[in-house]
């Protein structure tokens, strides 16, 4: 393995350097009906699941077919949808923002072939590559974030939960079943890089342990001030300790005031948070970023904790059944998850979704939690 | 044959679904195998490794990735994450992962051509990961060498003519729904928008001078696809001032059940004959609208645009012509003040280039929260804590009742000197005069 | 003059002391067909406005009269209540949560006279004694606090602007011409005394001054610490100052942290506020105490200042009018002040009612004010 | 003739409201007159007095009463208010002002015998000026001398059989609706309970010893008319358990107009015909109703209880029989920290003699308020400031969803130690044996 330079002269870095250039621009990559009819499309269809149609004013029509796929993937695997985007699209593809593939052909037809080539697809082991479906009133794919695959502040992994809730809810994938569309996305810990705050349903890694403390080394790896301002429950504060006869510098930590953020850890890697036993999963539900009937809304802590269970997490993907089942039964057309869950009431959200309600779900941070608490005899026994 | 063992990791290879772990375990075949005779620049054995460690955490419950570092390319404060194993001696191919983020094309439109040229760069000087794509948005890839950072950023300016995102304190990859480009309800063009924003503030993605990351997302209509309004600091959301268009033949059409409901979108279900009063007409949060039989009026007076109605029936009903976008600031997520989502700040403004009019907005908020913004402070959390109020005086804008959902329920309104009669400072003797002790 | 002694002697107060016998007992006042039927009560009529029925199991009926008095009144007048009380109800007479005066009888032809009765009595200067009114869907009595008359906190008048306001309102008194109730109270300063926060509309005294500083007399009629503590904005601390060459101990106040809610006078006299210029009134509407339909509401800001305009206060009086006449003819029947603004949106409301909107409108106070802004593109233009 | 000139009070004598002026007036000339020959105890001039000094105010736009001092009666540390006038000179009349509130009859029922003695008491002993009644509930008399607050008092207690209500950091004077005695929705005795609570707390009402003031309120039904919610600090709504009693006739009665709706409430207006469909059944907010030309139906495990089918239709709907009430807790005015609303901490409690079950959550609350409360912090704030989770703690009941509008949207769960396996001690070198430094 001989390094091999691509042009770069590190002992003259500006020798010749490109900078600030920014993105490829956009139209570079339209597929020609694209090019031609942007901006004046007249209305879309979705023939069957998993396939659209949008028509415009020039009596052009685009047919789009989406798959599932997932966010973690190979070059191998790239390289497989360029061949697909080759064989019927021009070279062309697009993804989602909830990291489906996009193939659009111009008529039917091609459309009808691309789709049973992409559902024949599959990984040695049985599973599908290209999943045909996430459109309409049915289940999309999950966002999500690196978890235990590529980052040093998870609670659990997230490619690996996400697989699971995605094979529990597969037909649902394919299907235009719910009543409105049902969200999900995942975030491995607290800080949210795939911000989960608003999904019909969420699923959040969450430690429960305050940080250990590696006095021994925190002075050197960390500035103490940065750590303790990174509380934001100031429980942190810096303090002397004994290690092997010599008095350090560290920091001491109100357990009790600890809500196991990991902001600290972000600051100072004399932290740690994570546990097998701490750590695990909550489960947020009724959140809406759309405006359509209602305003967006937040999702809710409706589980407030759920075991690590690799590989296949099955507490996990039977609380999200439940819950997707009592939605898909009880809500109407065209409701989301959360409207539903304020018609019916929340009382009777647990009691239809089979969860048990406990003091963790109820507010108690800050003082907007009172504006969460019940200030009206309007409820139902 | 694996290099680890992978019992727990291979339970993810059943059922329906992608399995990543199929997907990598191919990849690590396939570098093994090197059909290509390609001259890997980090080792050949990343995959396997990957899935070693990641084994690792499936047995322990526990991750067992450090703190990145600062690693990246010269000139630059973002776009590349440091990360390095904890356990190195054990699986030395991901000791060193670090990530780069390679700007992604706005509305994530691809062609082959351009796409094989990046996957070929990230086979041979990566792990041959990737996230397609990541959260902000950016084109993902996963776990590399520090030596061959320079050498990656060097062929994607010089050979792929494309850049890295952002990272760490600063603008973040602008991110855009597909807008104009496919969809009939994008009241401007997104992509547009995102590249021409993405272009003009090049300086701020690269350069880390915030207090902390700052987001831009654009959403063609109040549907959101592209989450603005939970999701970015600065999000612009397509919306419009007259009426909406109604084809009156094609309600007719809906209703005598010619058009499936909503595209199509609850086909696989029986949900009975399309009710055009309960479904539409029932449903309209402002009431606004009224079906005779015949005809469906829409006082568009007292609409709210929340598309309900236009999704529902998108033969029948269109956006209107005199478009533009509403401007939400502040959205983040919970990390550490709780979580927000963007608060409206400017209810109209026309999307059209040069947009001087969205850049004149962003750089008034800029010049404040650089300004009073505490470290790691985004831009939601100084709102509040100086006030909506201060919001306004800093961007020019007059306060309107569009800017809350409801006015304040609390009566301690913080006065200003210049605004009462008289002023504050008064003579105790004076008082006195009329008020014995 | 003398002092008259009712038996108590001061030399030995504990002699004979009688004390911790709590109120009489209610139903030593009940008229006797309450007794009679409490607890048995079918329903009730509204026989025209003012005038109640209620119906027994048993098939009597009660008939009550209900009018409007100042809260605060004479003994002569409550004594003209007693020869009214004598004169048609057997001796018995109640008082509503609302200081009004319910007069019960036991058909209706000596309701018709009582209420007659009641109408005719006048004060000299012509304003009425026992207005006949306040049921139903019309405006009811004011509830209200002292004001100038007997609080030393206050930023205004309470029995004058509620008498101006109820003048201008009284049509309404005796009618049923509201979508549903509309309640107003009456608070003279922040502390709310008579709390407020929940009604259709709010009047409410407000100082915009931040304390004078008696520094000469502080230290000596105030605990600082205590005025210190006092302040909910951190806005006071202990400070040393200069008088006549002789250094004393005081306080400074951060004037631009200052919310003018008064609490640090109320703990030290030496903090006075109130100010010809600064005090006047905040008007809040859109409140609800009843569940009925939907939860109970607290007010909203939406008048930030009239100006104390003694004795007629004509701007109160014709904000007031403005809300209530557009109230009148824009809202559902059965729709509550509250309800009403929600459903044409905030941003109608102003314009409906002719009001201005401003910056101080709008919340800044505390991490609950985020919740009042708009995170939706669900307005209206 | 007057002893001050009141040019601007004398402009409140005119317009259709009782004016307090005129009354005030009436009594001032009455005190001169003194046609009953009584020798009165304070100032003849009180009235004129207070007349003159109000008109100061109004010239100057200010309060011209001082902070109170301490007085009151002999081992009672409240149901007295010290208040003097800061122009004493001027106003011989009301230098000392004192206010003293009695304790209403629960409901305010009065007959006249007692309510003429407690006048004559007043016009004797006091300024004859009264508030029917203050806001908290008591009978407020405005306006004495400090020699005279015994004599009241013995007065009170020896010939009127009576005691004064609470003021200061005490349990304040409960307050109910009038309840069953006159009100078909009563769902529990309002009255008695508040005279019992009243009677069996006189210790707490009497001599200050809790942070800051508590008030009861004990409203019959969720219709709220002496609006506990808002503001007693513990609120006892009534409300039932089974189905509300239809009687179908009466809904048909109602329909045909034979009936009013809502007991005429609305009859200065025509509203048109009565529409059950539109009135009742789409306004109720869970939708649980439905009428099928002829029946109305109820699916009560659905029903809310918000009264409005109830108050829209007396003569048909009525309460269930299994009933009691609801305890909401820590209403207060803004004061200092925003204003609440009682939150709901008891959904259903049986309310019969001796209401052990009621006095139970109180001694409670008062346990922990008294331990844990601040000075001058109302039980809502220490709620606030302890998190709901601590009342449950202290009053031993279990978390419900009907304690929540809805779930927290914030992730921050606070767990205990004892909530997680294995504890919260963890030896660092065990932890670095699987994850290097």
């Amino acid at each position: 393995m001989a390094f091999i330079s691509a042009g770069y002269n590190p002992a003259k870095p500006m020798e010749g350097r490109i900078t600030d250039i920014g993105p490829r621009k956009y139209d570079e990559f339209y597929p020609p009906v694209i090019a031609k009819n942007k901006g004046k499309w007249l209305y879309h269809e979705i023939i069957e699941p998993g396939m659209l149609m949008h028509k415009a004013e020039s009596g052009d029509e685009v047919y789009t077919v989406r798959v599932g796929a997932a966010r973690l993937c190979s070059v191998g695997y790239v390289r497989e949808i360029c061949d697909v985007a080759e064989k019927f699209c021009g070279g062309y593809v697009r993804w989602t923002t909830r990291n489906n593939v996009e193939f659009m052909v111009e008529d039917l037809e091609t459309a009808k072939a691309l789709k049973a080539d992409l559902n024949s697809r599959k990984f040695p082991a049985g599973s599908h590559k290209f999943p045909v479906g996430g459109t309409g009133a049915g289940i999309t794919n999950i966002v999500h974030t690196q978890g235990w695959v590529h980052c040093h502040t998870p609670a659990t992994d997230a490619s690996g939960t996400v697989k699971v809730v995605m094979d529990e809810l597969f037909e649902e994938f394919g299907a235009h079943n719910m009543p409105a569309p049902l969200r999900i996305a995942m975030a491995c810990c607290l800080n949210m890089c795939g911000a989960v705050h608003c999904s019909d349903i969420a699923i959040l890694g969450y430690h429960r342990k305050p940080p250990i403390i590696d006095h021994e080394y925190l002075d050197n790896l960390c500035e103490i001030p940065l750590a303790v301002a990174a509380c934001p429950m100031g429980a942190i504060r810096p303090s002397k300790t004994e290690i092997n006869g010599k008095t350090v510098n560290s920091v001491a930590i109100k357990n009790e005031r600890c809500m196991f953020c990991g902001n600290c850890y972000t600051m100072c890697p004399s932290l740690p948070l994570s546990d097998r036993d701490g750590d695990g999963l909550v489960i947020m539900a009724g959140g809406k970023i759309s405006n359509r009937i209602s305003n967006p809304k937040f999702s809710k802590v409706v589980v407030a904790f759920i075991p690590n269970e690799p590989p296949r997490w099955p507490t996990l993907a039977k609380v999200i059944r439940q819950i997707v089942e009592a939605y898909r039964t009880d809500a109407r057309k065209y409701e989301r998850l959360g409207v539903w869950a304020e018609r019916i009431g929340w009382e009777r959200f647990f009691e239809k979704c089979g969860l048990e309600f406990s003091e963790h779900l109820i507010d108690d941070f800050r003082d907007p939690a009172y504006y969460t608490w019940r200030q009206t005899t309007n409820f139902k026994w | 044959m694996a290099k680890h063992a992978t019992p727990l990791l291979d339970q993810l290879e059943t059922g329906p679904w992608p399995s990543f772990v199929s997907d990598i375990k191919q990849e690590a075949e396939r570098r093994k195998a090197n059909p290509d005779n390609i001259e890997y620049q980090i080792p050949v054995d990343v995959c396997d490794d990957l899935l070693g460690i990641l084994e690792m955490s499936y047995e322990d419950g526990e991750t067992h990735w450090k703190h990145g570092g600062i690693v990246g390319v010269f000139g630059y404060g973002g776009g590349v994450i440091g990360r390095y194993a904890d356990q190195p001696e054990r699986f030395p191919g991901v000791a060193h992962f670090h990530t780069v983020r390679v700007n992604q094309p706005s509305g994530k439109y691809y062609k082959t051509d351009y796409l094989r040229k990046l996957m070929d760069l990230w086979d041979f000087r990566g792990s041959g990961l990737t996230n397609m794509h990541g959260s902000t948005g950016d084109l993902v890839w996963l776990g590399t060498t520090t030596p061959q950072l320079e050498e990656i950023f060097w062929t994607l300016t010089h050979e792929l003519n494309t850049d890295l995102g952002g990272s760490g304190s600063n603008l973040r990859t602008p991110a855009a729904c597909l807008g104009q480009s496919r969809c009939e309800f994008a009241c401007y063009d997104t992509q547009d928008l995102s590249y021409h924003m993405t272009n003009e503030y090049q300086d701020e993605l690269h350069r880390p001078a915030f207090p902390y990351k700052f987001k831009f997302k654009f959403d063609g209509c109040p549907n959101g696809c592209v989450a603005s309004i939970a999701r970015s600091d600065f999000s612009v959301i397509g919306t419009w001032k007259d009426d909406i268009k109604v084809d009156q033949e094609a309600v007719k059409a809906y209703v005598a059940g010619e058009f499936r409901p909503n595209a199509g979108a609850h086909s696989t279900r029986d949900w009975g004959k399309f009710d055009i009063q309960k479904e539409v007409v029932d449903l309209c949060p402002t009431g606004c609208m009224s079906w005779d039989g015949s005809k469906l009026t829409i006082d568009n007076k007292e609409c709210y645009r929340c598309m309900h109605c236009i999704n529902t029936m998108p033969r029948a009903l269109h956006i209107g012509d005199e478009r533009g976008a509403s401007i939400f600031v502040g959205a983040k997520a919970p990390i550490l003040d709780g979580a927000q989502m963007g608060s409206l700040l400017v209810p109209f403004v026309p999307v059209e280039e040069p947009y001087d009019e969205v850049k004149e907005v962003v750089e008034n908020l800029w010049d404040w929260w650089m300004e009073e913004g505490k470290n790691r402070e985004r831009i939601g959390e100084t709102i509040k804590r100086q006030g909506f109020q201060k919001l306004l005086e800093v961007t020019g804008i007059k306060a309107d009742p569009r800017h809350v959902q409801e006015p304040r329920s609390n009566p301690y309104i913080f006065w200003k000197e210049e605004d009462v009669e008289g002023g504050w400072d008064r003579d105790i003797n004076e008082f006195r005069k009329r008020h014995q002790r």
